[in-house]
């Protein structure tokens, strides 16, 4: 397909939308499927149906529409209906054109919607994730066909790079930076792109987002990837719990091939790419670049020490390329608007948008975008609502189980890059969990440090048996029979498997507990010496001298 | 030798000037220069891994500390290999070794021939800090003639590399995560009923503690005689063409 | 513990502090007596699941008095294991170890540890009758003890590498063949003990008159007695079938199997004691109490075998032609091995063979059990053994020389404390014959802390209403 | 003949009841490589045992000096204490194999005529269970107890 071509189709297809008077987009990724909206769907094309609209209301089946905690949810042209069932669906179509009923309705002006800015998730419940020709009309592969047909790699490499977008799995390693070190790297003819899709914070679902509402927009990202670096073979590592994501993405593969956009001679140029999807077995450590590759490779799951690094030595030794999902996500948007429309965005040093998955203690869960720099207070306040049933607000926990505990006084912290660092945490894939004052600190790093510990890919001896002592220490601790010299060693711990892990899972895990150690110092000490709990969560053993023995 | 144009770099380690043939490691320059960096799971001959952590070295202009043998020397590199810092984390390390599984070096048929016993002698470890694990593992002593004792092992999987890059059998390999890590047999099953095992004993030999024994050594009997490894590397590598 | 857990049978668990119990009755005379030792524990820990032939080095290293005769019994349980003959040069290797663990064992019991009350008398003035009052007195008697400790030491740590827990005796016979130097270092030696040991004798015959009164109170009271005797009926401390006499001084049975000793052995558990207390199985319980340890082993046999201690022998047992059934004869029996133990040391460093470098068989696991047997110098101690088809410990039972004579340490210290318990209250010539009969057995009671202070003996009166009327704690 | 004898005794499969035994084992051995503390020089010897027993008398009374290393159960674990012996003919019970150290040093005075100057150097252990680990406080005293017996043994 030529641009040409592109441009006709997508006319078209918008064309043909533009028919229907209203429009009801259905969400039907994991979250509200799983609350049954496929039901509701299928009740509100039965209805439209009944009542002959099939001319003038459209209803589909679109991505994630972010408040997952109200789901099933819908929106009915500009408005948003909330917690919505089967038996719905005869008022919702009464009353299309006007305000849904009151017990549905959601504005789309209050501030979950409203202070979020979408790049990422810009076609995520607008879009039917199943059709390609939903995502053309929404300017879907223009990136793609205009850069095989307009644009050098090179030009590529520095429309990214101007951009200043940052890896978006968690390090924030300048992407331009890393597509042209990939570009340079001599592979002898064969470099690959790969697509870290393997994402494992628990509570974090970003990715299987994105690849459920919007996969064209990952596949056009790695595609326009593949050819600024000058690769021809794309994987997409998704983990095996994600089967919506799977299958979603598998068929967007085929339509994209079906159509000429992925394969050989793709728009008419002499460009091959092709990509492969590989399921990951669930071990969160494949999320490490070097591990996600072994696994690729049929190998035993475990990462190795960089350098060399994938852009020099990759998968199967060859320059290699390893974005995250987010990441490839944003690309066709900055072919398209251009780098300094995106560097706009955002802070100094943080470019762009930011997805989060908000959970916790916190009154609207789901997912937003917000772009960087926006507070920390903004994003749990005003677009998470606060803490729900009137509860005080302790801390939030960013990065996933690598991230850190922000307490309440840094709460005016802009979200970006070196602010969260400097606070100890990290920006991690994006996971948010807001914590209110119920929560115990220590127990939460435990909780943290457990997973870490089970995780433990097994291969380095400061991350295999250095999180499962902190895991015995932080144990004690909780149940009071913990000693000063127990904190000391916990201390010790952390400085030294940070320092020495081989691979990032490692050297963040202990950043709860220093984190945490950081800022509820009193907490450990209260568990420590007065053996109790301040937050009532951990039960002390009654007679420690008889736990010890 | 394969190469006559070899690429001589100049670097500084712990103060001293050397020099080094490009595509080394610092630990083979290091060992070259005198200077001890300990070390478990690399051993001369195999694949290095970087998994024990125990050679990690700062690097000056490194944020990070790299280990010795899997960082290939560089012109003008900076090397320190010892240090107050280096010295608390190896022994740290040490210490977790001993407490993850059940050593009893007094009973331990590679007590005094033991490369962790000796490693903690050098790095000054007379006691564990941290609490030790406990874990119940199994005995396996199916094999006729070699043992296998997983209170003993340290994961630093030389078995593993040994048996697929040399022997070439594969018959080793590792299963479960973090402290279930385990090192295991085919599809984990006993030793004895391996099919894929030559019964070489090359894993037994360059396993570094008395997790891999011969059968029926009596305490401090077992020695690993490990000269087969380099010399079986240079005939390979030679170019005989 | 969790059900892998393999139960060792608290008769292992000997090493930690006596305790007497003496309960008077209405009329406040002694009625009963009970000696027990408090509990040791954490041993299974090592042993579970572990290869067989790791259990002498483990076994060893349960004691820091006797790791000899435990290196013995546990490698000849191995050796059953393994189903091996080993080379007749490692038998004689091993039973120089062992003799030489008999030398030292003996002369520590008798000249350090007993010799003071013999010597200063068992109502001498406590502060002088002791070891150091001892040395005040007779300074040559002690100091030919501590040369016979040393040359006995010296063996054992001549063919081990370490004194304190040998790893030279394996399974399969042992790890190096004997040295040149070694062996003209033992045969210099011998001369010495020889004259000490002959010395020693000398002196106790002549002073035996005095220790009549001791003698007739110091657990003398009928009972069998249990050890091993070579084919020929003599003294045995290495092989050798199991032989039972009675008081009278017969055979009641003889060549019984060692590795059947579940068959003629049983063991009663008494709710006050950790350590059980084996009988003989068909005289049945309490009837079948037995008596091992030096005393036993001269009582069984036919002779000795070798010259000089026959001679020796001949006239201990004028003493009762029968059997001599004082538990004091014990130190009397202590000399005479020792002598005997010299004896045997000579003729093996004299054996052409014993530099032959065949000493060790080799064997993968061809029995799935093994009991090994030993005379330790406190008596008869068993290792037995199951192990799987690999090889690996299921379940370990150990009888010890203190277990065998629980019974008979009760009731000998019965008998002192009906002779001397005159009122309420403790006495210190009660007490010091207590510990006195105690010690005639040599029990390896020493507690393995050391640090926690010394052995410490409690001895507690009770009543007839299980008031403690007096006690005390002496050590 | 050793003009200092160091006698390091204990259980070292007993955790910190061995602290005397390991250190006694550290001062025999010399690795060049890490320990820039030189091997016992000349007229010092050193021996590691289970317990004093009585045919040390003769030894301990060939040398000029006599240093002791033990564990003890009194006290803050890691303490270090010392003190100056003299010979005492202590009875410690007589079921007891092994001897306390002013008895040794008794013994060596009564039998053989002399006991050397003797200094006693106990470090209060914390843990005596099972085990061949020293207790963390007992082995942050060992360099301590070993810099202590050098200095003693060079004086």
């Amino acid at each position: 397909m030529t641009l040409e071509e592109l441009l006709q189709r997508a006319a078209e297809e918008r064309e043909k939308q533009a028919a229907f008077r209203h429009t009801i987009r259905v969400c039907v990724a994991a979250g509200c499927l799983s609350a049954g909206s496929d039901k509701v769907k299928a009740a509100l094309q039965a209805e439209v149906e009944a009542r002959g609209l099939k001319h003038t209301c459209q209803v589909k089946g679109v991505g994630c529409l972010g408040l997952c905690s109200v789901g099933p949810l819908i929106a009915v042209d500009d408005a948003y209906c909330r917690n919505v069932t089967p038996e719905d669906a005869g008022g919702i179509i009464d009353r299309l054109g006007d305000r849904p009923a009151e017990r549905l309705y959601l504005s789309a002006e209050m501030p979950f919607f409203a202070r979020q800015q979408k790049i990422v998730l810009e076609n995520s419940g607008r879009i039917d994730p199943e059709r390609i020709e939903d995502y053309i009309a929404a300017d879907g592969y223009q990136a793609l066909l205009y850069a095989l047909h307009e644009m050098t790699p090179a030009e590529v490499i520095r429309e990214v790079t101007e951009s200043g977008l940052r890896g978006r799995g968690g390090a924030g390693y300048p992407t331009g930076l890393k597509w042209s070190t990939v570009a340079k790297a001599d592979g002898g003819g064969q470099k690959y792109v790969i697509c870290n899709a393997d994402e494992g914070d628990p509570g974090a679902f970003m990715d299987r987002s994105v690849l459920e509402s919007d996969p064209h927009r990952v596949i056009e990202g790695m595609a326009i990837a593949g050819y600024a670096v000058g690769a021809n073979r794309g994987f997409i590592y998704v983990r095996a719990e994600y089967p919506l994501a799977i299958q979603r993405l598998r068929a967007a593969i085929r339509q994209a091939e079906r159509a000429g956009l992925l394969g050989n001679e793709i728009g008419g140029t002499t460009f091959d790419f092709s990509i492969a999807v590989r399921l990951g077995a669930g071990a969160f450590v494949c999320g490490e670049e070097t591990a996600l590759m072994a696994s690729i490779e049929g190998k035993r799951g475990q990462p190795r020490p960089r350098p060399p690094y994938p852009a020099e030595s990759g998968l199967y030794g060859k320059p290699t390329l390893i974005n995250n999902v987010e990441t490839f996500a944003n690309i066709a948007p900055i072919i398209r608007k251009g780098g300094a429309w995106f560097a706009a965005i955002g802070t100094e040093k943080s470019k762009g948008t930011k997805v989060f998955a908000l959970a916790g203690d916190v009154q609207n869960t789901g997912l937003v975008e917000v772009p960087m720099g926006l507070t920390l207070r903004d994003v749990v306040f005003d677009i998470g609502g606060g803490i729900p049933n009137g509860g005080r607000f302790k801390a939030v926990q960013t990065g996933g189980p690598s991230g850190g505990c922000v307490p309440e006084q840094y709460l005016d912290m802009p979200v970006d890059y070196e602010s969260l660092t400097k606070l100890g945490s990290i920006m991690g894939s994006g996971g948010m969990i807001v914590m209110a004052d119920t929560a115990c600190m220590v127990d939460v790093a435990r909780y943290f440090m457990e997973f870490c510990m089970t995780e433990s890919c097994g291969k380095c001896v400061p991350c295999r048996v250095g999180t499962a002592q902190m895991y015995g220490l932080l144990t004690r601790i909780t149940k009071g029979l913990a000693t000063a010299e127990d904190l000391q060693l916990l201390e010790d711990l952390c400085d030294m498997v940070r320092n020495t892990s081989l691979c990032g899972l490692g050297q963040s895990a202990p950043n709860p507990v220093s984190s945490t150690l950081r800022y509820f110092r009193d907490e450990y000490l209260a568990h420590i010496a007065g053996r109790t709990c301040p937050a009532g969560k951990c039960e002390m053993v009654a007679d420690p001298e008889k736990e010890v023995a | 030798m394969a190469n006559q144009n070899v690429k001589i770099v100049t670097l500084v380690i712990d103060g001293k000037d050397v020099s080094a043939q490009q595509g080394q490691t610092i630990m083979q320059v290091a060992r070259e220069a005198g200077i001890y960096i300990p070390y478990m799971c690399h051993v001369e001959g195999l694949s290095n891994i970087g998994a024990c952590r125990l050679c990690l070295v700062e690097v000056q202009g490194q944020r990070r500390l790299l280990p010795a043998c899997t960082t290939e020397v560089a012109e003008g590199m900076v090397v320190t290999t010892n240090n107050e810092r280096l010295r608390k984390y190896r022994q740290m390390i040490v210490e977790m070794m001993f407490a993850e599984r059940n050593h009893v070096c007094a009973v331990c048929v590679s007590n005094g021939h033991c490369e962790l016993q000796r490693v903690a002698q050098k790095l000054g470890v007379t006691h564990v800090r941290m609490p030790y694990l406990h874990p119940k593992l199994p005995f396996d002593a199916s094999h006729e003639r070699f043992i296998l004792d997983h209170d003993r092992c340290i994961l630093c999987t030389r078995c593993v590399r040994v048996c697929d890059e040399i022997e070439g059998a594969h018959t080793w390999d590792v299963r479960g995560r973090g402290t279930e890590s385990r090192v295991i047999i085919d599809l984990d099953q006993p030793w004895g009923t391996s099919e894929s095992c030559t019964g070489c004993g090359k894993c037994v030999n360059v396993c570094p503690t008395g997790a891999l024994a011969e059968k029926g050594r009596a305490t401090a009997e077992m020695t690993k005689k490990r000269q087969f490894l380099p010399y079986l590397t240079i005939m390979r590598e030679e170019d005989w063409a | 513990m969790d059900t892998r857990t393999i139960v060792i049978d608290p008769v292992t668990r000997i090493e930690g502090h006596g305790k007497v119990t003496l309960f008077l009755d209405e009329a406040g005379q002694v009625a009963d007596a009970h000696f027990q030792v408090t509990d040791f524990r954490g041993f299974e820990k090592l042993t579970e699941g572990r290869p067989f032939y790791e259990m002498p080095a483990i076994t060893a290293r349960s004691c820091g008095i006797c790791p000899v005769s435990h290196l013995m019994a546990s490698a000849k349980a191995c050796d059953q294991i393994m189903a091996v003959r080993i080379p007749d040069t490692a038998v004689k290797l091993r039973r120089l170890m062992n003799l030489a663990q008999i030398v030292q064992s003996h002369a520590l019991s008798f000249f350090h540890l007993s010799s003071p009350d013999l010597l200063l008398g068992m109502d001498a003035d406590p502060a002088q009758r002791n070891i150091f009052g001892l040395m005040q007195k007779y300074p040559q008697l002690a100091r030919d003890g501590i040369r016979l400790r040393q040359f006995g030491q010296s063996i054992i740590e001549w063919l081990g590498d370490k004194r304190v827990h040998p790893t030279w005796v394996v399974p399969g016979g042992v790890s190096a063949p004997l040295q040149p130097a070694v062996r003209d270092r033992i045969a210099a030696g011998l001369l010495e003990a020889f004259t000490i040991a002959q010395r020693t004798l000398d002196w106790f015959k002549n002073n035996l008159e005095k220790y009549q009164e001791e003698a007739r109170n110091f657990g003398n009271f009928p009972t069998l007695f249990m050890g091993l005797v070579t084919p020929d009926g003599e003294l045995e401390h290495y092989h050798g079938r199991l032989r039972f006499t009675d008081a009278n001084g017969r055979v009641i049975a003889d060549a019984l199997d060692p590795t059947r000793y579940m068959d003629y052995i049983g063991e009663a558990v008494e709710p006050f004691s950790y350590l059980k207390s084996p009988y003989y199985k068909p005289l049945g319980y309490p009837d079948g109490i037995y008596r091992v340890g030096p005393l036993a082993r001269l009582n069984i046999i036919d002779r000795c075998g070798t010259p000089k201690a026959d001679q020796e022998w001949a006239e201990f047992r004028a003493v009762d032609r029968r059997a001599v059934l004082s538990s004091f004869y014990y130190h009397y029996a202590r000399l005479i091995e020792i002598l005997y133990a010299l004896e045997r040391i000579l003729q093996i460093v004299n054996d052409p063979h014993i530099l032959d470098k065949h000493v060790r068989a080799t064997a993968g696991v061809n029995a799935l059990e093994g009991i090994g047997i030993s005379e330790a110098p406190r008596g008869t101690l068993f290792h037995h053994y199951q192990v799987d088809e690999n090889g690996l410990i299921r379940r370990v039972n150990m009888i010890i020389a203190t277990g065998h004579n629980n019974l008979a340490m009760n009731r000998s210290v019965l008998q002192v404390a009906r002779r001397y318990v005159r009122s309420d209250r403790l006495t210190e010539g009660m007490l010091n014959r207590v510990e006195a009969v105690i010690r005639a057995y040599d029990p390896c009671l020493s507690c393995s802390t050391h640090a926690f202070g010394d052995m410490p003996l409690e001895v507690r009166l009770v009543g007839p209403d299980g008031a403690v009327l007096d006690a005390v704690r002496r050590g | 003949m050793p003009n200092t004898l160091i006698i390091g005794y204990g259980n070292p499969l007993r955790c910190d009841d061995g602290v005397g035994v390991r250190a006694a084992e550290r001062l025999a051995t010399r690795d060049e490589e890490v320990d820039a503390s030189p091997s016992p020089p000349e007229g010092i010897a050193v021996i590691a045992c289970h317990q004093l027993t009585i045919e040390l008398a003769p030894l301990v009374a060939a040398v000029e000096r006599l240093i002791l290393m033990d564990a003890c159960a009194e006290g803050e674990p890691g303490t270090l204490h010392e003190r100056n012996l003299a010979p005492a003919a202590l009875d410690i019970g007589s079921l007891s194999h092994h001897l306390d150290p002013r008895g040794l040093l008794a013994a060596a005075q009564i039998l053989y005529g002399r006991a050397p100057a003797a200094v006693l150097l106990t470090v209060s252990g914390g843990s005596f269970d099972y085990g061949e680990a020293l207790s963390p406080a007992v082995a942050a005293a060992l360099p301590q107890l070993l810099a202590r017996i050098r200095q003693l043994a060079r004086a």
